[in-house]
């Protein structure tokens, strides 16, 4: 009943779609919105053709996702243990407690400056960039991941003879996984808007720039295609670390 | 060291705890003393917020008491000890484990080999009657599952001592009591020293060896009742005329206590 | 007599916009009857975006948007004059061992996409036989962070306007490596890769004609004052530029402004501008910068052409 | 106890803090690093003086301030009915659910050319870049506490006689409000986010073009001052709306 | 329509409930009949899991039987009806409402106006004991001060009939005798029709005046049996030898459904 249900959403949902781009494109034909404000989605699709064509949507878009990879995964890999780590010990979550804070509400964008001068015009300062736009506040998810544990589980391992590490590792870790894992995922969007303002700055590839250079040059059907492509490439991401999810967590059915 | 007697396991003398929240202090027991031999089988009934559980907390080491102290085997308990096996009500398996894993949990704290540790736990699953469900995960048994695999997981650690805090009191009147005729042959074949918490009084004639009433908050020993029904404590000796008796005692001696409680209750607002 | 006495103009610190500044500052538009609004753009995207958005009624912009912006097939803004001619405001600077345009394989070129100073390298790499993707490193990069990246040796050369420009020559150990004379098209048609363009919305030149003229009038009459008394014009410039006085005074000593009188041959009769600026939609084109090209005499305002 | 605690981390917290600030000083004294790339404490808080003095500091925190707040509202405003709205009838959900998959992965960064084309360079824009920033990952955020309600308690209400319109108001909404405001919380820094993004084009003041001017002019000084605003402010404001939700939200605690 | 036999409030007739979830289909219910006179207090026990609480939302219309109907007053349900309160085991209380509010609701769905539905609720919160509560949220009540809301709201509703699935499961001993005798009192003032679900003998007994067993899933009816226990059915009653004898029938029966549905639930493996 549940599937029957969620195919039947699923029917709404296109159809839906299909009459807003419908009614999109006949407006845009009626000649009713001028085409540098809003190109028809029949434009989009050609200019989509056009750059598959030449491989540039397909260079872009894996610029991209490479920058937002490799960042994410290198924030995510020091953010965990740290994380887990730091909700374990008491002590050293207040020693770096006021840097978390500090450092969480800094969107990304306002690394840029700093980034550059450290590090130059690399692809080095694009991984930064996500890293710091995504560090900080997965440390702080995961922190409070590790809160929401059952007290009473660690009682539990304590008094079947486990150490303070060996609940780090039995417990808190496993125990705040599924919502570090739910954490991530919406860290990865972060990640996304962390390149896409990377790539404004000093970048030749990637969707950022593709948006931006559209924009410098008035071609508003790349700057939608961009905006799109930045859709789909999150949402199969998202598919992907579902898959990712459920192999990790097999106790959560 | 004070001198202990002969089979004292538990010693738990002029014990007060003392609570220190925002709404001021909250004394949970006070000078409260208890001996529990070798091999005895007590359970502890009290008015809800008696302090119960602070009690097992003690004696666990989860917390230590504000004033007096707790012996166990002669020595003061100062930490959480491994040797007082402690059974929730809810439980408390880890979810991410399997039936299996959650069993060989204390034998992979003590760091015993795999395939030694591996045997152990397969022999409890196979005494609470759980064969055939060590690769299921915690979230796909019923709580009368649940509640045999945290009991054989504690029994896997061997403790010298079992601290079960109203264990059954999540599950239904049926599954209740299979498990209590199970813990019952458990106990008579391993003969461990157990301290259980329980707010039925049924339940407490049916398993107990003695029965200790505590008093309204703060807690202290209202009575004992050394419960002699014969074993074993089927339905007969439920309709028995002496289980009837014992039963009416306490329940009197309950009922008091809980009128003083609800007292209390009425008073704070 | 103007029907509308405020115009809003858009514009930045970028010398383009000296006459419409310098107009305001001496009260030349005042003595036309107009309130002059000058509004500041960082990039010349906005500007123009905020002009076809109605927000903006005169600019001054590059060519390039311009023609990007007739590419994307608006009508909504026409072009009526060029102020100032200039070469030697936009090059390419370079490490001293560079010699030659084809020196520059293998190295690290800087340069801001989408502008002139782009355009400028895709041509100057084209006359070299060089190709932007395989043979060298083409860098993103804005004109103010070219400084520190050259000096850290992060880049080995870079394509910037003025006054960056100005600052990239005096560096120790960079040189000159081209300007914009060698630009394929102004050998022929006598135009830079970016001359500047002035524009106004198509709607606000219909709605009030008197207006737009005496816009034109006064903001000519600037520029005959820039060409005439620098010193007094480079005073009041300082306020937009925040460049000291010595500094000002030598971008303005660069700069060649294109009085009133010549306007009408530029743009009109022969026209020789706008053809260059078809033949620089063609480059565009060519080097994929946009899609098409636009025919670029439809989008001249012949009637406000001085 | 638990007071007592947090007052321990708190001391602990400064005291690793001042720390931190002494050695970074001390390392810029000895010319360590070079200003440049990382002025000392000192000099971000003589410039800090500086600014104060002018009121440019103020002038620029509040501006951006005004422009999340507006903007934020705004989106709010409009997601919280529009959700519960959606949370409580699955067929309009099914509607408008491509929609908001397709929406909620954009950074506001993107929508940056789309909004000038439209809007120009005006506090509108501004606004409009926070609303479209922070406005479908509201929706959905709102939609999915919706979804969190006890049915049990939706069932009670039908049981006691609300209808379809009763329970949305009654219960839905209500049993959904500590979730939302929870997630308007984390809402409030993306809208941050946006804001710092849209003050990097064609803006006169706010934070995020102070960072960007003070990196024109190499004041590395003004980029961190305008990093720790950033923080200052957003920290505080976390601090007013905790307190609103304590008025709002009664029942917990 | 049927002809309604004189005093019948509710008339299960052949009612039939298959669930089709991802695993297959699930008979709950297999062609049960039953009849509830007006002024009857009906308590249903069986195994759980044997189709007690689909039974219950079938007649509070929250779910629509598979086959065969349901009438109330001689009319089938067809919907969520107000005439049919429902209480639950988890008091089901809006967090977000004082205690007043929560009483208050029902009639606030009716739109009745504000001095007047205040009076009711006060009428209604006095009764139950809670004068003083008011204004407190459900979160800083204690569990059976949650239930004694719940039954006020339900009551203040006026409702024909009273469902009630396990309302007093989740409570401590003491508590639920406090409120099972609450609930006598109720009835016996205002002599609703209840059908009350529980998983205690000895509850089913304290209350009913008809006690009905269901059989392992699919549910059906097993047995039924008029308890003709005196009131009030104080100690001395739940002492003696009637109440034994009754207790012991019951106990019989549903044991028998019980190992059929162990069975079961082993086989499922
Ligand atoms: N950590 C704590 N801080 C403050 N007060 C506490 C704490 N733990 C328990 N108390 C108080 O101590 C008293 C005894 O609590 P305890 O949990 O031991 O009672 P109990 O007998 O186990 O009750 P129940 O039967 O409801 O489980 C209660 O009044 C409780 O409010
Ligand atoms: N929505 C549903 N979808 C699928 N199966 C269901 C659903 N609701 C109940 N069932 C199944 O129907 C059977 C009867 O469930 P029900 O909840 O009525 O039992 P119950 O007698 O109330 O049990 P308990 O005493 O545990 O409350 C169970 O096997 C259950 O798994
Ligand atoms: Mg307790
Ligand atoms: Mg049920």
């Amino acid at each position: 009943m549940k599937d029957h249900q969620t195919g039947k959403s699923l029917i709404i949902g296109i159809a839906s779609l299909l009459v807003f781009l419908t009614i999109w494109e006949l407006v845009c034909r009626k000649g009713l919105i001028e085409p540098l404000f809003l190109p028809a989605p029949s434009k989009v699709l050609s200019r989509a053709v056009k750059m598959i064509d030449n491989g540039q949507l397909i260079a872009h878009t894996l610029a991209s996702t490479r920058r937002v990879m490799v960042g994410f995964m290198v924030s995510s890999l020091v953010a965990i243990p740290f994380g887990i780590f730091l909700g374990s010990f008491g002590f050293f979550r207040a020693v770096f407690d006021p840097f978390i804070s500090l450092l969480r509400p800094l969107p990304s964008m306002s690394w840029i400056p700093l980034s550059l001068l450290w590090l130059g015009i690399t692809e080095t300062q694009k991984y930064a960039i996500v890293f710091m736009g995504s560090f900080a506040p997965s440390l702080l998810y995961i922190i409070e991941a590790t809160k929401n544990i059952d007290p009473l589980l660690i009682r539990a391992a304590r008094n079947l003879g486990a150490s303070r590490v060996d609940v780090m590792r039995e417990v808190i870790l496993p125990g705040s996984l599924p919502q570090i894992i739910a954490g991530l995922k919406v860290m990865l969007g972060i990640a996304w808007t962390c390149i896409i303002s990377a790539e404004l700055v000093a970048a030749r590839q990637g969707l950022g720039f593709m948006i931006m250079n559209g924009k410098e040059y008035f071609q508003t059907d790349t700057v939608l295609l961009g905006m799109v492509m930045i859709s789909i490439t999150v949402l199969i991401i998202d598919v992907i670390f579902r898959r990712f999810e459920r192999r990790l967590l097999p106790w959560t059915q | 060291m004070d001198p202990v007697e002969n089979g004292t396991k538990i010693s738990i003398r002029k014990v007060s705890k003392i609570f220190s929240g925002k709404q001021g202090e909250v004394t949970a027991l006070r000078e409260l003393s208890l001996d529990v031999n070798e091999g005895e089988f007590v359970v502890i009934v009290g008015a809800s917020g008696c302090g119960k559980t602070t009690l097992l907390n003690l004696v666990a080491g989860f917390d230590a008491p504000t004033r007096g102290r707790i012996l166990l085997d002669g020595e003061p308990v100062t930490g959480i000890t491994p040797e007082c096996g402690m059974i929730f009500q809810h439980y408390a398996l880890f979810p991410w484990k399997t039936v299996q894993a959650n069993v060989e949990f204390g034998l992979k704290m003590k760091r015993m080999p795999r395939s030694e540790r591996r045997n152990r736990a397969a022999k409890f699953i196979d005494m609470v009657g759980l064969n055939g469900f060590e690769t299921t995960y915690p979230h796909h048994l019923s709580g009368g599952m649940k509640q045999r695999v945290s009991i054989a997981r504690s029994l896997a650690n061997n403790p010298k001592v079992m601290l079960l805090d109203e264990p059954f009191a999540a599950l239904d009147a049926m599954t209740r009591q299979v498990l209590q005729e199970q813990l019952v042959r458990i106990y008579e074949k391993h003969r461990k020293t157990i301290l259980f918490i329980t707010h039925s009084i049924d339940e407490a004639l049916l398993l107990s060896s003695r029965i200790v009433v505590m008093t309204a908050r703060p807690g202290r020993i209202a009575q004992e009742i050394v419960n002699d029904l014969p074993y074993p404590r089927n339905a007969d000796v439920q309709l028995s005329n002496r289980f009837m008796e014992i039963k009416r005692t306490i329940w009197e001696s309950v009922q008091a206590e809980v009128m003083k409680s609800m007292e209390v209750e009425t008073d704070q607002r | 007599q103007p029907e509308k006495v405020t115009v809003v103009y858009g514009g930045s610190s970028w010398l383009g916009h000296y006459p419409a500044w310098v107009g305001i500052e001496k009260g030349l538009f005042k003595k036309h009857g107009l309130g002059v609004l000058f509004q500041n753009f960082y990039a010349s995207s906005g500007r123009m975006g905020s002009l076809v958005a109605g927000d903006v009624d005169v600019a001054s912009t590059g060519c390039i948007s311009a023609i990007a912006l007739m590419a994307a097939g608006t009508k909504a803004f026409m072009a009526f004059g060029t102020q100032d001619s200039y070469a030697t405001v936009e090059g390419i600077i370079a490490k001293e061992d560079i010699k030659d345009g084809k020196a520059l394989k293998g190295k690290r070129l800087a340069a801001p996409f989408a502008s002139s100073a782009h355009v400028l390298v895709l041509d100057i790499l084209a006359q070299n036989n060089l190709d932007p993707e395989k043979d060298l490193t083409l860098i993103n990069l804005k004109v103010n962070e070219m400084p520190a990246a050259l000096r850290s040796g992060e880049i080995d050369a870079c394509a910037a306007w003025t006054p960056h420009f100005n600052k990239l020559l005096h560096m120790p150990g960079h040189h000159l490596l081209v300007d914009d004379t060698q630009f394929s098209l102004y050998q022929e048609y006598r135009i830079g890769p970016g001359p500047d363009l002035l524009v106004v919305r198509t709607e606000f030149a219909q709605q009030y004609p008197n207006t737009c003229r005496a816009f034109v009038k006064g903001y000519f009459e600037a520029v005959d004052l820039l060409t005439h008394d620098p010193e007094a014009c480079a005073e009041v410039l300082v306020k937009l530029t925040h460049l000291s006085m010595a500094d000002q005074m030598a971008v303005l000593r660069d700069i060649t402004w294109i009085p009133g009188n010549q306007q009408k041959a530029l743009m009109i009769e022969p026209g020789e501008f706008v053809t260059g600026m078809q033949q620089l939609a063609r480059f565009l084109v060519k080097h994929g910068q946009i899609d098409n090209v636009p025919h670029v005499k439809d989008w001249i305002a012949e009637r406000l052409v001085p």
